[in-house]
Formats: C-alpha cells, sequence, structure tokens
C-alpha cells in the first residue's frame, strides 16, 4: 500500500527565475541567474554541477545568508506558500532551524569547538520551541537514535572533537531534523567523508527523506551520490539550470550537451582502460563575470551552432517532467555523439611478453613515533608508541604496469608511497627498485634512482610553487638530472609542456594564473622531465573536477603508453582506480587485504573489506542495483591495531566462519591464492567467498 | 493504519498576527481549506477555515467606505480563527478511525496533528480519509470487485478466506460492513486479480449460503 | 597619486618588471585610504631624512666622515650649531620650532633625528631579519630536536622583558649606534624566528617542497629557494611592523638616557632633555620631537595595516 | 590536560633556569670591574683584591652562580661547624649575619693578633660581650695549616689561618682602613634568590631587598590599576568593533586605538602632561613623594601614569580582540548558528565569546613584557618611585646584584603570567582539556 502524499499538490519551496549576485570592486557580478525549481514534500532535488558553478550559492541562497556582499537580485523564493525575499531578519530567523534546515560540507569545523554537543542541539528546541533544557536533552537523545548514533547519551556530553567525522555529521543531520523541518538544504553533506561513511550517510538520509516527508535539497558534485538519494536532478553549470529531470530518466537520457559531456567523463565501475575512453569536456566554466553572450555551454559545446551564439536558451519543457535549456536538445542524441579530433581515444597498450619486475616491495613497515602524552615525556622516559602506517606490505610490478591502491583515509596507502619515493624514513622490511635500495631517505640517495622514480601530487594548488613561473619550474628537474644539454633546456621544457597539452605560452605563465587541471599538468611534466621509470600518483585527479579529472587521466594514460612508465596510482575512487590500473591492491590498516589484476579484484572471490567498499561506491547510474553492505564503526587507531585479522572488528563476514569467526580475532589470516596473482588475506575458504553474490550487478 | 502514516506533514502554517486578507491569498495560491494557526516554534492556537475568513455582512453593518478598509487592514488571523478550545485535535499515533470518528462528532472537515507540547506536525482532511477509504477499498489497480452477502455468523468469512486462497489469485483488498439495509447481514467486498470472472464466480457460488450481489471489473483511479 | 589610483589588472603581464611589480603594489595602497595616510607620514619624514642637508649628493659624508662640512637643505641650520642668547626660545621665524637650551635650532635637530632613526631602525629589523629568519627556517624545517632546542632557547630569550634586556646590553656594552642596533637586534630576532618557523611549518607539507625532496635537492634550497620566497607576504607585513617597533625602541632608549650619546639629535634624547622644560614653561622640545616619533610609528603602523588587509583581502 | 600544565610548567622552569643563567653571564661579561664601579678607579691593587675576596669576587662564576641562586650560609655552616643565622639589629637598622651556638647564642669573630681566636656574643638586649677562645679550635685543614671557620664582624663567614698577619682593606665611610689579622678566604653570607635574598647592594650597602619589595608593590599597584582598567574595557570594545566589522564604529576604534599603541609612551605621556598639567592644570605631571612608600599620599598623581599606560595597552588588547571577533563571526559554526535560527545575542554571547577570548587571552598575557617596558618608561618619565625606576638606576650604575634581582623578579612575573594564560586557555579550549 503506498502512503498518500497528501492533498496538497503545492511544492514545499518553489524558486522562480532566482539571480544572486555578489557585489566586488569591478560592480557585481551574477552568480546565479534565473535558476527555477520546486521541491515536494518527501522529494530530494539533486543539484549536480562541476565547482563554481553556482550550487551553494543557490543553497544559501535559499536560506537568505549571503553574506554582506551577496544578495537576490532577482526572482522568488516562495516557501510554503510566502515568499522569503525581502522578509525581515527577525521573520527568517523563527523560520530557519525551525522550517528550514541545513546540513554543511565540513562537519568538524560546522560545531562549535568549544560547546558539547549537547548544548549546540538543546539550543536549537529551547530557543524555537520555548521548552525546558530538560524536555529538549530528551527529544535530542531520541533524535540522536533515530540518525543510528551509538551511545547517543554520551554524545550529548561530548565535545565535537572528540567524535568521528561520519558521527559528527550524523550530529548535524540529527540538529537540523530536531523542529521537524518542512526544508533541509543538504550543501556536499558527505564529500568530506570516506566512502564507507558516505554510504551510511546517504543512506540515513534517504530513510529520513521518507520518515519525515522533508523536501531535501541535496548539492552535489559527485553523480554517484545524487543518483543515489535524489528523486529528480537538477544539472547546474555556470550559474543556470541547464536541465532537470527525474533521475532514472536524467540518467538514461540525458538531453543537455553538458550533462551528456558529465557522464561520458567519469568512468564506469568495471570499466577498464582497455575497453573504454574517458571523454574530456574541452574548455573550462567562464568566470561568472566573463559570460559568452550566447548559450553559456557553447563555447565547450559540440553541438553549438551560429544561433547557440547568439540566443540565450531559456528553461523549457520537453516532454513530462523533463527540462532543459538547449537550443537543439531535439536534435541531439547521446548515443551518436562523435568524439571530436582533438580528443583522441586511447588504444590500449600492447602486451608486451611476460615484463620483468621492476619494483620488489617485501614486507614494508613505516611506524610513526608518538609519544604517550605521559609527564614522563619531558625527560624522555615515556613509553614510545608506534603509529604503524604500513606494516608488512608486499608486492610486486612489472615493467610498465599500474598498481592501484585503494583504501579508506588512514589505511597507510599514501604513506606507502611516501616511503618509497624516500619522503619517509622506512622502519623495516625491503624495497628493491632497478637493483636500487630503498632504503634511505631521498636527500641521501643516488643521483640516478632519484631521476628514475618522481612523484605526481594530489593538491593542484600546493603541486606548484607559486613564486616561480611554469617554466621554471619545470627547468629545474631538467636542468638537476642533467636530462639535456643546458642549450636546449628551453627547448625541452616546451616539448615537455606540449606533451601534457599545454602550448609555449604556458612558459612564462605563474601558477596563480593556471586552473587546477592546468596545475596539475605541469605537475605531471615536471614530474615526468627526467623520463622516470617509476611514476607514484598519490590521488593526482581527486581534487579536479570530473571534466577536467578525465583530461588528466587520459594524459597519464598516453604518456605512460609513449614511455612506457610504471606507475603507482592512489585513489580513493574505486572506479577511476578500476579503470586506470592493471593490478589494484586493497589496503586495510597498513596491510593489503587483497591484491591482484583489476578485473579479479572487482569480481567475487573477494577479501570482505573489499566486498565493503565496492558495496559503498556511489555509481552514477541508478539502474545498478548494488548490495546493501555497511561497515559498522570506524577505523581503528593505527596506534594499537587489533589482532589476529585487523579487519575482525568490523567485518561483515565473519558468520561465514563457524564460531562466528573466533579465529579471526586470534590468528593473522592467511594468504590464500585464487590464481593469476590474486591473492586474499582472509580466514574465509576461497571457495565461500567465491560463492558471494557479486556486489554490483553491472550492465553488460 | 495510524495518523501520523496518512496526515499531511509540514502543513502551511499562519501566524496570529497575519492578516486576514493575507491568509485568504495564501489559502487560494496553496489550494488548502484549512490553516493552522501557530505561535513561536509552530505551538498550535487555533485554526481558521475559508469560511471561517468570509465575513459575514452582521459583522460589517454600519461601517463606512473608509471604516470598512480600516477593519479589513487591521483585521488578524488571531481575531477570527476558531480558538483552539473549540477545536478538536489528534495525536499522531491515533487511528484513522478515531480521526473519522473525531471530524464526524465535530462536524468539521479537517483535524490539526498535534504532538505533546502542542507542536503542530501535521493536518489530516476529509479529503485524507476518503482517499484511505477508497484504497482500503479498491486499492489502486484493476481487478475484479466482489460484493457478497454473508449470514451474521461465525465462520462464514473463513470460507471465503479458504476458497481465495486455495485458487491462488491475488487478493488486493477486503472490507465488510453490516448491510445497510438488511440486519442480519453482512456485505464482503473482495478485490481480485490474475483470475477469470468465471472462475471466480464459480468459486464462489460454492460457498453455500453466500449470495454474490454484485461482480464488476474496476480499472484505473486518479493517482493520488 | 594617478598611479595609485589605477586599478590593478586581474591578469598580471606575463613578464612583470620591477617597475609593474612597484606600481602593483601601489595601486593595491591606493585602495586602502588607511595605507595612504601611512604612505604620507612615512614618506614625510624619508624626504627629510633624505634632504636634510647636502650629504645625499656627497658620498663622503655617507661614511660618517664627520669633517666634511654639510650645506643645510631642508634643515636650514646645522643640528649642533648653537645660536647664542637664543636658548629655550618658542617658535619663531627664524626657528621654526624654537630652540633647545644651548640654543641650538630644534627643527634641524628634529630633521636630523628623523636621518637617525630611518637609518638605525631598517638595518636593525634587517640584520634581525637575517639572523630571526635563518634560524626559524631550520628550526621548523629540520624540527625535531633542533628545532626543540631553537625554540626553547628563542622562548627564553622572549620571555625576557624586551626592554630589560635593551637595559643590560646597552648598561653592559655603553651606548652607541652600534649597540643600539645589537640590542634590538637581539630583541626582535626571536619574535622573527617565530613568525618564520610557523610559516615553515606550514608550507613545508606542500606539495612543491615534497617534490623538491624527491628531486634530491639540498635542505639549503629547498628552504632558501623552496620555502622562503613563499613566506614573504607575512614576513615583509611583520618587517614593516618591527621597524615601527625599532623606532618606538630607539626612541624609548633615547629616553631613558640608553640612546646614542649626546650631542646627537635623538629624539628620545631631545624628549628627556626637553622634559625638565615642560614645567618651565618652555614644552617645545619634548612636544616636536614627541610628536615626530609618534606621527613616524603610527605612519609605519597605518602602512602595515592597510596592506595586510588589502593583501588579505585578495588571498 | 595534567600533561600539558605539567609540560608548560616544566618549560617554564627550564626557562627560567635559562635566563638566570642569561642574566647571570651578562653582568659578568660587561667590561668594567666591579670594585672599580663601586670604589671609583683611585684604589690600589692590592685593595682591590682585598675588596674582591671580601665580597667573594674572587670565586670562580659557577661557585658565584650557585652562591647567588641558592646562597652560601649552608656552606659556610658546613665550615664553621655551627649554623648561622640571619638577624635583624634594630639600633643599627640592618640585617646582619651571626653563627648560632647549640644553646642558642649569636656570635662572631675576629681576632688581632692571628693567635687568639675571640667570640663575640651577642646579648639578648643587643649588646655584646667578647669570650676568648683557646688554641684548641685551631683545625688542620687538607693542606695542612691551622685554620679556624667562623663569623667575621662584617657579617661574612671567614677563614682565618693562625699565625697570619694578612692585611684587609676596607672602606669606612670616607676613607680606606687597613687591618691586620684579617681573614685568609672569605664567604660572603647570602640565602640566595631562591630563597629570597637576592644579596647585598655595593652601591647602598643594604641589602637589595630591602628597597626592591616596597618598589615592586609600587610597581604592582601601578600595574595592577592600569589592568583592571584596560581589560574589560579593550575587550568589549575589541568585541564591539569586531561585531561592526567594516562600519564607522569599527573604523574609529580600529584607527584610534592603532594611534594608541603605537606612540611611545613616553611621547603620550608628554602629550598628557602638556594637556591635563601645564595647559588645564588638572592634574599634577610628576609624582612627587617624600618616601617610596607615600604613593597614596595624593592618589591624583596616580592619574596620568596609569593613563599613559593604559592607552597603549587598550589599543594594543583592543585591536587584538576585533580581529579575533572577526575571525570567529566569519567561522562556519557560527553559520550553523545563524542558520539554526539564533538570535544574534546568543549566537554573539554563547557560540562567538569564547571563542574569541581563546586567541587574545594568551596573546594578551604574554604581552605582559610589553607592559613592563611601558612601565619602566612611565616611571621614570614621571619620576614613580618603581621597580621600573629601580632597575633603571641600578642599570644606569651598574649595580649587579640590584640588577640582577630587578630583573629576575620581573622575568618570573613576565613566566608566571605565561603559565597563567596557559591555565586560563586551557581552561577556555576544551581541546587541549580533553585529549
Amino acid at each position: 500500500m503506498t502512503t498518500s502524499p497528501g492533498k496538497m499538490n503545492e511544492p514545499v519551496v518553489r524558486v522562480q527565475n532566482l539571480a544572486i549576485a555578489y557585489e566586488t570592486h569591478s560592480g557585481d557580478v551574477n552568480a546565479v541567474r534565473d535558476v527555477s525549481f520546486e521541491i515536494h514534500r518527501g522529494e530530494t532535488l539533486g543539484l549536480v554541477g562541476e565547482s563554481g558553478c553556482g550550487k551553494s550559492t543557490v543553497a544559501y541562497g535559499l536560506v537568505n545568508y549571503l553574506g554582506r556582499n551577496g544578495k537576490i537580485v532577482h526572482g522568488e523564493i516562495i516557501f510554503q506558500g510566502e515568499s522569503l525575499v525581502g522578509r525581515s531578519p527577525e521573520e527568517l530567523r523563527k523560520l530557519r532551524g525551525d522550517q528550514i534546515a541545513m546540513v554543511y560540507q565540513d562537519p568538524m569545523t560546522s560545531l562549535n569547538p568549544v560547546l558539547r554537543v549537547g548544548q549546540q542541539m538543546t539550543e536549537v528546541l529551547t530557543v524555537h520551541r520555548g521548552i525546558s533544557v530538560d524536555e529538549a536533552r530528551t527529544r535530542c537523545v531520541e533524535m540522536l537514535r533515530r540518525v543510528y548514533m551509538p551511545d547517543p547519551e554520551a554524545v550529548m556530553g561530548r565535545y565535537p572533537h572528540q567524535i568521528s567525522g561520519g558521527q559528527q555529521q550524523r550530529v548535524v543531520i540529527a540538529m537540523a531534523l530536531l523542529n521537524n523541518p518542512a526544508l533541509l538544504v543538504m550543501d556536499e553533506p558527505t564529500t568530506a567523508l570516506d566512502v564507507t561513511v558516505e554510504a551510511a550517510v546517504l543512506d540515513l538520509v534517504a530513510d529520513l527523506r521518507r520518515d519525515f516527508d522533508t523536501a531535501i535539497l541535496f548539492i552535489s558534485h559527485n553523480l554517484g551520490v545524487v543518483a543515489r538519494v535524489s528523486s529528480r536532478v537538477g544539472v547546474m553549470y555556470a550559474g543556470e539550470m541547464v536541465e532537470q529531470a527525474p533521475v532514472r530518466e536524467i540518467f538514461a537520457h540525458p538531453r543537455h550537451p553538458y550533462t551528456q559531456g558529465l557522464m561520458r567523463c567519469v568512468p564506469r565501475l568495471g570499466a577498464d582502460k582497455a575497453g573504454s575512453v574517458l571523454y574530456p569536456i574541452r574548455g573550462r566554466v567562464p568566470a561568472p563575470d566573463r559570460l559568452p553572450p550566447g548559450c553559456v555551454f557553447e563555447p565547450r559545446c559540440d553541438y553549438a551552432t551560429e544561433h547557440c551564439r547568439q540566443e540565450r536558451p531559456a528553461l523549457r519543457q520537453i516532454s513530462n517532467r523533463h527540462m532543459v535549456s538547449c537550443l537543439r536538445a531535439e536534435h541531439i542524441r547521446a548515443s551518436e555523439w562523435q568524439p571530436t579530433e582533438d580528443i583522441i581515444p586511447l588504444m590500449p597498450a600492447a602486451d608486451a611478453a611476460e615484463p620483468e619486475t621492476i619494483l620488489n616491495v617485501d614486507g614494508l613497515r613505516t611506524y610513526y613515533k608518538q609519544s604517550s602524552g605521559s609527564p614522563l615525556d619531558l625527560i624522555g622516559l615515556g613509553k614510545k608508541r608506534y603509529v604503524r602506517a604500513v606494516d608488512g606490505v608486499s608486492f610486486t610490478i612489472p615493467q610498465g604496469k599500474t598498481l592501484g591502491v585503494v583504501g579508506e583515509s588512514g589505511c597507510g596507502k599514501s604513506t606507502l608511497i611516501k616511503t618509497l619515493i624516500g619522503l619517509e624514513p622506512m622502519t623495516g622490511g625491503a624495497a628493491q627498485f632497478l637493483g636500487f635500495d630503498l632504503e634511505k631517505k631521498a636527500s641521501k640517495r643516488d643521483m640516478g634512482l632519484i631521476r628514475e622514480l618522481q612523484m605526481v601530487f594530489q593538491n593542484p594548488d600546493a603541486t606548484m610553487n607559486p613564486s616561480y613561473s611554469v617554466g621554471t619550474q619545470i627547468e629545474r628537474p631538467l636542468r638537476r638530472f642533467k636530462v639535456v644539454p643546458p642549450n636546449q633546456i628551453h627547448a625541452e621544457v616546451v616539448r615537455l609542456l606540449r606533451a601534457v597539452k599545454l602550448d609555449e605560452h604556458y612558459y612564462d605563465r605563474r601558477p596563480r594564473q593556471l586552473s587546477g587541471g592546468e596545475k596539475q599538468r605541469v605537475g605531471i611534466a615536471r614530474a615526468f622531465a627526467g623520463r622516470p621509470d617509476l611514476v607514484l600518483c598519490d590521488e593526482p585527479v581527486s581534487a579536479l573536477d570530473v571534466s577536467v579529472q578525465a583530461a588528466v587521466l587520459n594524459l597519464l594514460l598516453e604518456i605512460q603508453r609513449e614511455q612506457g612508465t610504471t606507475m603507482i596510482f592512489i585513489a580513493h575512487d574505486l572506479s577511476v582506480v578500476r579503470f586506470f590500473s592493471d593490478y589494484v591492491a586493497v589496503m586495510y590498516l597498513g596491510q593489503i587485504v587483497e591484491i591482484g589484476p583489476a578485473e579479479a579484484i572487482y569480481a567475487p572471490p573477494y577479501h570482505p573489506y573489499t566486498e565493503s567498499l565496492l558495496a559503498a561506491v556511489p555509481i552514477p547510474d541508478p539502474s545498478v542495483a548494488q548490495q546493501h553492505i555497511r561497515l559498522e564503526g570506524s577505523v581503528p587507531s593505527p596506534l594499537n591495531p587489533p589482532s589476529g585479522c585487523r579487519f575482525h572488528t568490523r567485518c561483515p563476514r565473519r558468520q561465514l566462519l563457524p564460531d562466528g569467526g573466533a579465529i579471526c580475532e586470534r590468528e593473522v589470516p592467511p594468504m590464500q591464492d585464487a590464481g593469476d596473482g590474486h591473492q586474499i588475506h582472509c580466514h574465509i575458504p576461497l571457495e565461500t567467498l567465491h560463492d558471494l553474490e557479486p556486489v554490483v550487478q553491472i550492465a553488460a | 493504519m495510524l495518523v501520523k502514516d496518512y496526515m499531511t506533514r509540514h502543513p502551511i502554517l499562519v501566524d496570529t498576527s497575519r492578516r486576514v486578507v493575507e491568509a485568504q491569498r495564501l489559502m487560494a495560491e496553496s489550494k488548502v481549506g484549512h490553516l493552522p494557526v501557530v505561535a513561536d516554534g509552530k505551538r498550535l492556537l487555533g485554526m481558521v477555515s475559508r469560511a471561517a475568513l468570509s465575513l459575514r455582512p452582521e459583522q460589517l453593518e454600519g461601517l463606512s467606505f473608509w471604516d470598512l478598509t480600516d477593519y479589513m487592514a487591521r483585521l488578524t488571523v488571531g481575531r477570527v480563527m476558531t480558538p483552539l478550545s473549540d477545536i478538536h485535535t489528534i495525536s499522531p499515533s491515533s487511528t484513522l478511525e478515531e480521526a473519522a470518528d473525531l471530524m464526524i462528532a465535530g462536524h468539521v472537515t479537517a483535524l490539526p496533528v498535534v504532538e505533546e507540547g502542542g507542536v503542530v506536525v501535521g493536518i489530516i482532511t476529509q479529503t485524507d480519509l476518503m482517499v484511505e477509504l477508497r484504497n482500503l477499498l479498491g486499492a489502486i489497480e484493476p481487478g475484479w470487485r466482489v460484493v457478497l452477502r454473508v449470514p451474521d455468523r461465525e465462520g462464514e468469512f473463513r470460507k471465503i478466506m479458504l476458497a481465495l486462497a486455495t485458487s491462488n489469485w491475488g487478493v488486493m483488498a477486503m472490507g465488510c460492513v453490516r448491510s445497510p439495509r438488511h440486519p442480519g447481514f453482512w456485505d464482503v467486498l473482495v478485490k481480485v486479480r490474475y483470475c477469470e470472472r468465471e472462475e471466480l464466480v464459480a468459486e464462489l457460488k460454492k460457498i453455500a449460503g453466500q449470495e454474490i450481489i454484485d461482480i464488476r471489473e474496476t480499472t484505473s483511479y486518479t493517482e493520488r | 597619486m594617478a598611479v595609485i589610483e589605477q586599478p590593478a589588472t586581474l591578469s598580471a603581464p606575463a613578464r612583470p618588471s620591477v617597475w609593474g611589480k612597484v606600481t602593483a603594489v601601489l595601486a593595491l595602497l591606493g585602495r586602502s585610504r588607511v595605507a595612504i595616510a601611512g604612505l604620507i607620514l612615512v614618506g614625510f619624514w624619508v624626504v627629510m631624512a633624505s634632504f636634510a642637508d647636502d650629504c645625499i649628493i656627497r658620498p663622503a659624508c655617507w661614511m660618517g666622515d664627520s669633517e666634511a662640512v654639510s650645506t643645510p637643505w631642508l634643515a636650514r641650520y646645522s643640528p649642533f650649531e648653537q645660536f647664542r642668547g637664543r636658548n629655550l626660545e618658542g617658535p619663531s621665524a627664524d626657528h621654526w620650532l624654537g630652540t633647545d637650551r644651548n640654543g641650538r635650532d630644534l627643527w634641524a635637530r628634529i630633521v636630523h633625528g628623523s636621518r637617525i632613526i630611518l637609518v638605525l631602525a631598517p638595518i636593525s629589523v634587517l640584520i634581525a631579519l637575517a639572523i630571526g629568519g635563518t634560524l626559524g627556517l631550520i628550526a621548523g624545517y629540520f624540527g625535531g630536536q633542533i628545532d626543540e632546542v631553537l625554540m626553547r632557547v628563542l622562548d627564553a630569550l622572549m620571555a625576557f622583558p624586551q626592554i630589560l634586556l635593551y637595559l643590560i646590553i646597552i648598561a653592559a656594552l655603553g651606548p652607541s649606534a652600534v649597540n643600539v642596533v645589537l640590542a634590538i637586534t637581539i630583541a626582535g630576532a626571536p619574535g622573527i624566528a617565530r613568525l618564520v618557523r610557523s610559516l615553515t611549518l606550514d608550507i613545508k607539507t606542500r606539495d612543491y617542497v615534497a617534490a623538491a625532496q624527491t628531486r634530491g635537492e639540498s635542505p639549503w634550497y629547498i628552504m632558501f629557494v623552496e620555502i622562503l620566497p613563499n613566506a614573504r607576504g607575512p614576513i615583509i607585513i611583520d618587517a614593516m611592523l618591527r621597524v615601527g617597533y625599532a623606532v618606538f625602541a630607539i626612541g624609548t632608549l633615547g629616553f631613558l638616557g640608553l640612546g646614542l650619546p649626546p650631542p646627537s639629535p635623538d629624539w628620545g634624547s631631545i624628549v628627556n632633555a626637553g622634559r625638565k622644560f615642560i614645567q618651565a614653561g618652555h614644552p617645545w622640545d619634548a612636544l616636536w620631537a614627541s610628536l615626530s616619533i609618534a606621527s613616524l610609528v603610527v605612519g609605519l603602523n597605518l602602512l602595515a595595516d592597510g596592506l595586510s588587509e588589502e593583501l588579505g583581502r585578495y588571498r | 590536560m595534567i600533561t600539558f600544565l605539567l609540560r608548560r610548567a616544566f618549560y617554564l622552569i627550564l626557562t627560567l633556569f635559562v635566563v638566570s643563567i642569561a642574566i647571570f653571564a651578562m653582568s659578568e661579561i660587561a667590561p668594567g670591574n666591579i670594585a672599580i664601579n663601586s670604589l671609583g678607579n683611585t684604589i690600589t691593587p692590592a685593595q682591590e683584591s682585598s675588596f674582591n675576596a671580601q665580597n667573594g669576587l674572587d670565586q670562580p662564576a659557577v661557585t658565584r652562580y650557585i652562591r647567588w641562586m641558592i646562597g652560601s650560609d649552608w656552606r659556610a655552616a658546613g665550615l664553621i661547624g655551627h649554623p648561622v643565622r640571619q638577624i635583624y639589629e634594630p639600633d643599627l637598622n640592618r640585617w646582619s649575619w651571626w653563627g648560632a651556638l647549640p644553646d642558642g647564642t649569636l656570635f662572631q669573630n675576629y681576632t688581632d693578633d692571628g693567635e687568639n681566636m675571640i667570640r663575640v656574643e651577642r646579648l639578648a638586649d643587643g649588646s655584646t660581650r667578647d669570650v676568648p677562645l683557646g688554641p684548641e679550635v685551631w683545625k688542620t685543614d687538607a693542606e695542612g695549616y691551622p685554620v679556624f671557620w667562623g663569623v667575621d664582624r662584617e657579617g661574612r663567614a671567614a677563614m682565618w689561618v693562625r699565625g697570619d698577619d694578612n692585611e684587609a682593606w676596607t672602606l669606612g665611610k670616607s676613607t680606606w682602613r687597613s687591618s691586620k689579622g684579617a681573614p685568609r678566604a672569605y664567604i660572603p653570607l647570602q640565602k640566595g634568590l631562591l630563597r629570597g635574598d637576592p644579596g647585598v647592594s655595593f652601591f647602598t650597602r643594604r641589602p637589595v631587598a630591602e628597597t626592591l619589595v616596597p618598589r615592586l608593590m609600587n610597581t604592582l599597584l601601578l600595574a595592577g590599576i592600569a589592568f583592571v582598567v584596560v581589560m574589560p574595557l579593550a575587550l568589549a570594545l575589541g568585541m564591539l568593533a569586531g561585531l561592526n566589522e567594516g562600519r564607522i564604529l569599527d573604523r574609529i576604534l580600529s584607527i584610534s586605538s592603532l594611534v594608541a599603541t603605537a606612540t611611545p609612551e613616553f611621547a603620550s605621556g608628554v602629550f598628557l602632561i602638556l594637556i591635563f598639567s601645564t595647559w588645564l592644570k588638572w592634574l599634577p605631571g610628576a609624582v612627587v613623594v617624600s618616601s617610596d612608600t607615600a604613593i597614596f599620599e595624593r592618589p591624583q598623581m596616580l592619574v596620568l601614569p596609569i593613563v599613559t599606560l593604559t592607552l597603549i595597552e587598550l589599543g594594543y588588547v583592543l585591536r587584538i580582540t576585533r580581529a579575533s571577533m572577526v575571525e570567529v563571526m566569519r567561522t562556519n559554526y557560527i553559520r550553523t548558528a545563524t542558520l539554526k535560527g539564533l538570535p544574534q545575542w546568543r549566537i554573539v554571547t554563547k557560540h562567538a565569546l569564547r571563542n574569541a577570548l581563546m586567541a587574545p587571552i594568551t596573546v594578551i598575557i604574554l604581552h605582559v613584557n610589553w607592559l613592563i617596558g611601558g612601565i619602566v618608561v612611565v616611571e621614570t618619565l614621571f619620576g614613580y618611585p618603581g621597580l621600573g625606576r629601580y632597575v633603571m638606576e641600578a642599570a644606569l650604575f651598574k649595580d649587579v646584584f640590584a640588577i640582577e634581582a630587578a630583573t629576575m623578579v620581573l622575568v618570573v612575573i613576565a613566566v608566571g603570567t605565561q603559565l597563567f594564560a596557559d591555565l586560563i586557555y586551557t581552561y577556555l579550549n576544551p581541546r587541549i582539556r580533553y585529549t
């Protein structure tokens, strides 16, 4: 029996032609223009788009919190039948936290560090309801229990820094729901969280929407997340809403070229580089003060015509509940799209016959010393404790192949490659690379070794030194490694710039004049300047927007194919790792729990941890069925890892073993070989693991 | 089947200080017939309906045009609402029957749903109950609607259940009510699908003492 | 001020010339009224100090060759010339600000005093910057035991009230220009070291530093080429404030009789000498010198304040 | 949390130790000889060495540091065989050292000829009587000399050698006096800084503590009043400016506070004297007192020094508080509080205040160092009899023990306030309280 949506068909909130501008030195800049949408009770509208598209501005415009220099210049926000624009601050204050609530991106900074969780929650009730603190406390505890917070009474008495990130976000959500708001605005609520925690929070959001009949505006840059929680999806580009449709409809039949482009940028889970291609969208999002005169997407659109250059399209209905702002929406089909010539599909690298092993890591350990915090430390007598960041990792990589490493944050994947490259001292074990021992720190290594081992970094804003020009920074490794004679350095820099698809004008550019993707390209050029044999990539694309991410991945693949470089590739996005890597290692608490060829990792048999990770990945396709496996609790401290199998405290598959997996607590799990170099460290027999249902039903 | 599952959550609320004309516009634009009147923090103070908002001539007697404008401008929702003491409220954990009973008893068409502490969490209207009655009896998908008249004694109901269960048909709805004009009998409505009319009739005819008084095929309903 | 009013272009030219940088900074300053006020105050004293006499065009004079006789320009008289019978006079056409008890022209003394202070203060800050900056870089970059020991020592120095440091140093070594610079350097270096250390701790976690490490660069290269240039913004603003403090400190030392030995026209010494005559109805010495030092320090602070505010706005 | 505080306390004690060595070392390397500084440059080498020996200046630096810090009486008592005690002699208005016999009798020693030691016993009424001692008092030391350790008439532990005719020079009222049969070695008796005795000034020949303590009290009074005036005012105004960031009130407060902090105390003091004393004649422009403790006679004398001190501190604290408030008001948790629909006053008092106070409290209290500088200047400018002026005078006259003692007192105050700042910070910041 269906629940009745009630007889009131009026939406909770209706936004009409909203335009928001920010005052700057050079006049008003329209961050959001002409945005319209409505959200009904119990409905979630997902808002997606790359950074700088005005998603968050819409969210804060909705609660009328635009800072001193932001203002609504045009349009209406009708909330529960009445306009929010032009209301007095006192009226708005009464609505906020009562009828309209908000959940934020970064839960840690959104909670006041000096007030206990309980104080922060109860005041929402005492202020809006005027009830006693005791009564408010009972209600808060109830609400915390409702958001599946373990031990809610205790949490009420804690300070925000004493609970984990996922729990903080639950507190923020519970706080938002205390007054049973009609509208809940969620601004990237899971972006700061790990994939497993994200999955749990998204489940919670779906639950709450059903139980509270709340209208939710859910903002995310991640197509997979939006696909999981939304009932309808709006796509924003450069401050405008370009397409809006029910979630299944938009993922099955995207009509706007931008939406289509976004979907072509992200690898599907299970796709690999041999069988599929990522097509980045060329160009970048225009700044709000330099918009093209016609369609905002026209400069990046493959279908643009003269007409598009002159006329700005409006959002219009093209079928039942599907709206799009494209003049040519009826004429374009996603299936008939052909890549333009400047995006060349990559050919799979020819498989050399049995390549030789280039890197051999055996039992690698990296510990950090941490003081125990006892007063004895002052005089050096305190007991030393060690953070076991990497604790006995072994693997080999054949020449020219890519090893992907995945795992939650804090699993030691970054420490692993920092140790290999010599940024962190090795505590134990051995690593051999081309006959060199990797025991020493980088500053003490042989120049020949340094040259062959380079790294690509995560944060595009920090990868380049802001004080020097692009050319100077690429020159430095060339001079240092004496790659080319000094008189040819300039030519070589230009060649490298071209290789990363930047023209020579970039030679004199400063980092601040570059976009994130361009900076990352320069970082790649610098890493590859010495023609290294092994390049370690530390989340090179995770800080980039999806369209840029695709371009950078393609670039790395292309250089790898040309130079035959071996790579270790770290990412938290399992789809990207699957796409990019030949082999994949899954790490948990400093150890590899599963390693093997990429295709083998993503199908049974898998380690229960891998299985949970796969179940948690948000997939940008609402038609894909995913099993519901969720990890309990948070990652234990690497200071004091659990005995036996380190995963036993959270393992959802322990009951497959006799007596509930008592052995997992006692004994280190054996390595089980599933053939073809696929190794699983688990007590559960391979056959049992093999019979598990695949987590993701990947459509052929 | 509790009120909380069938009420409309997050109803539009008005403040006591709101002017009557504004409330009228709000009701018209939002297509609602009732507005709970609240003070700070959604605490219920009363209700207004369209009828309550419409002005009665005697109220305006003897007012000049200017007085009238002034009167209208000052007339607030708080002055015309039915105060809390005069209205029926219902808790979210009450049953639908209780809601219906309250409406019948109080001659009202809508009830505010109020939590402990007087906080409005929803509103339930006659229409909501009608929708549920319809769904209860007919579900919303096509099938055979059969009404049987059965004697008022133990075991009759069981016979129908047995007949339907052995045949593996889908039973979508079932309801029984005392026959309005035939004391000693019950009218039982069943909605069945995945079967042919003949099979259904044949099977039900086998039951002694019961009579098919109506059988018809229903198709679709307004979606709500 | 036409140059200042010109708004800075958002996308800087590909190869910014030195002049381009200067105009960019001026344009940034031009946005802030506070900074302009500071610039005018400081500029006034810089002009006075530069053109007090013809010293600026005679290199012999730069080296402190006291034999050479300077021709007064803006100062009108020599700061040491005593006008007989005209001691303790108020302002007049002959002596704009009056004369002191020895019949010396106060305007000439004030103007020459600005030269002393505007030479000594920046020099002491530069030396403190060099020492403190290096220590801060070393402590921040290497961390561990080196950091621990260095910071303990610097903390101890900072726990020491600065005035006592000045007193003890000057008391131990005697008043002279060199000792004044030394005292201010020793007092200022720990603060700079702390600032640079905290900046280094932040910057050294950036990926470009890791990139340099993976190239096997030497620690000194990383500290001075990769880290230091990126710390320059806060350091420059801090240095500007510190020049203000240094002026403040030099004045205070002079006032306490620990500054430059007489007859040097040190502002602090002028106040110290002149305060005896305040009650006697001749407040001019103390008043002018106090006003001068206050205006210079306030100017420097306004400049630093305006600059940091504008920089902050674009960060 | 305990660990954090212990750690801080440990470092502060370490700091104090380092500072004490530094102060000692600095007065050590100061050019010029204490003897010459104290006695003038006409003294003969014999007089100088005698002076040095009597004052323990012939000892190595380490020994003198230890004596300065933890005293020399325990060492002397060990050598004498009797405890030594410091008593006040009312008729002479001074403190002096005596040895104490087991029955409690106080004594000093002298000899006229190097053979017969005489014990001067002090009677209850303050008079003395001489008791000759027998030859058995001479003990043979490690090098075979017959020696006697006692307390000499000047109150120093001293070692006589039997049969010695050593000549000692002492400066009387104005003339040098030479005496025979003087001790060979001296240990000037003092309790040491840690036990509250910073020694005797070479300049005034009075115990340093005697002058230092009242001066310190005067200074604490001045600084205390200034502090009590400044803190609430500056914090409140700073908050006000921070909450009205960019508005006209903020502008006025910011600029005037900048001017107030940037103007050196002696300059603002001169302005205040000119305005309120010379021109308006409302208040006295200097503190003139008959004795160090008489500052309460005319409280209005205190006004200008306090205002001068207040101005500079007020500006500084106001600016820090404002900056902190502005920063806090931009944080995400204030955004959360606003979007929770809390009233503005509640956001400010409950959410912003404590966070905004956290940064300034530590910085402000660390600024005590700066305040000390201000105190020295203000006391000098207004002629206020406080510790600041005492330090100044001691520095000018190179009165080593006075400089050392006053400096240590000021450093202890500075360092102590740091510990206090840490305590407050810990109280305000739960991140440290619960780790």
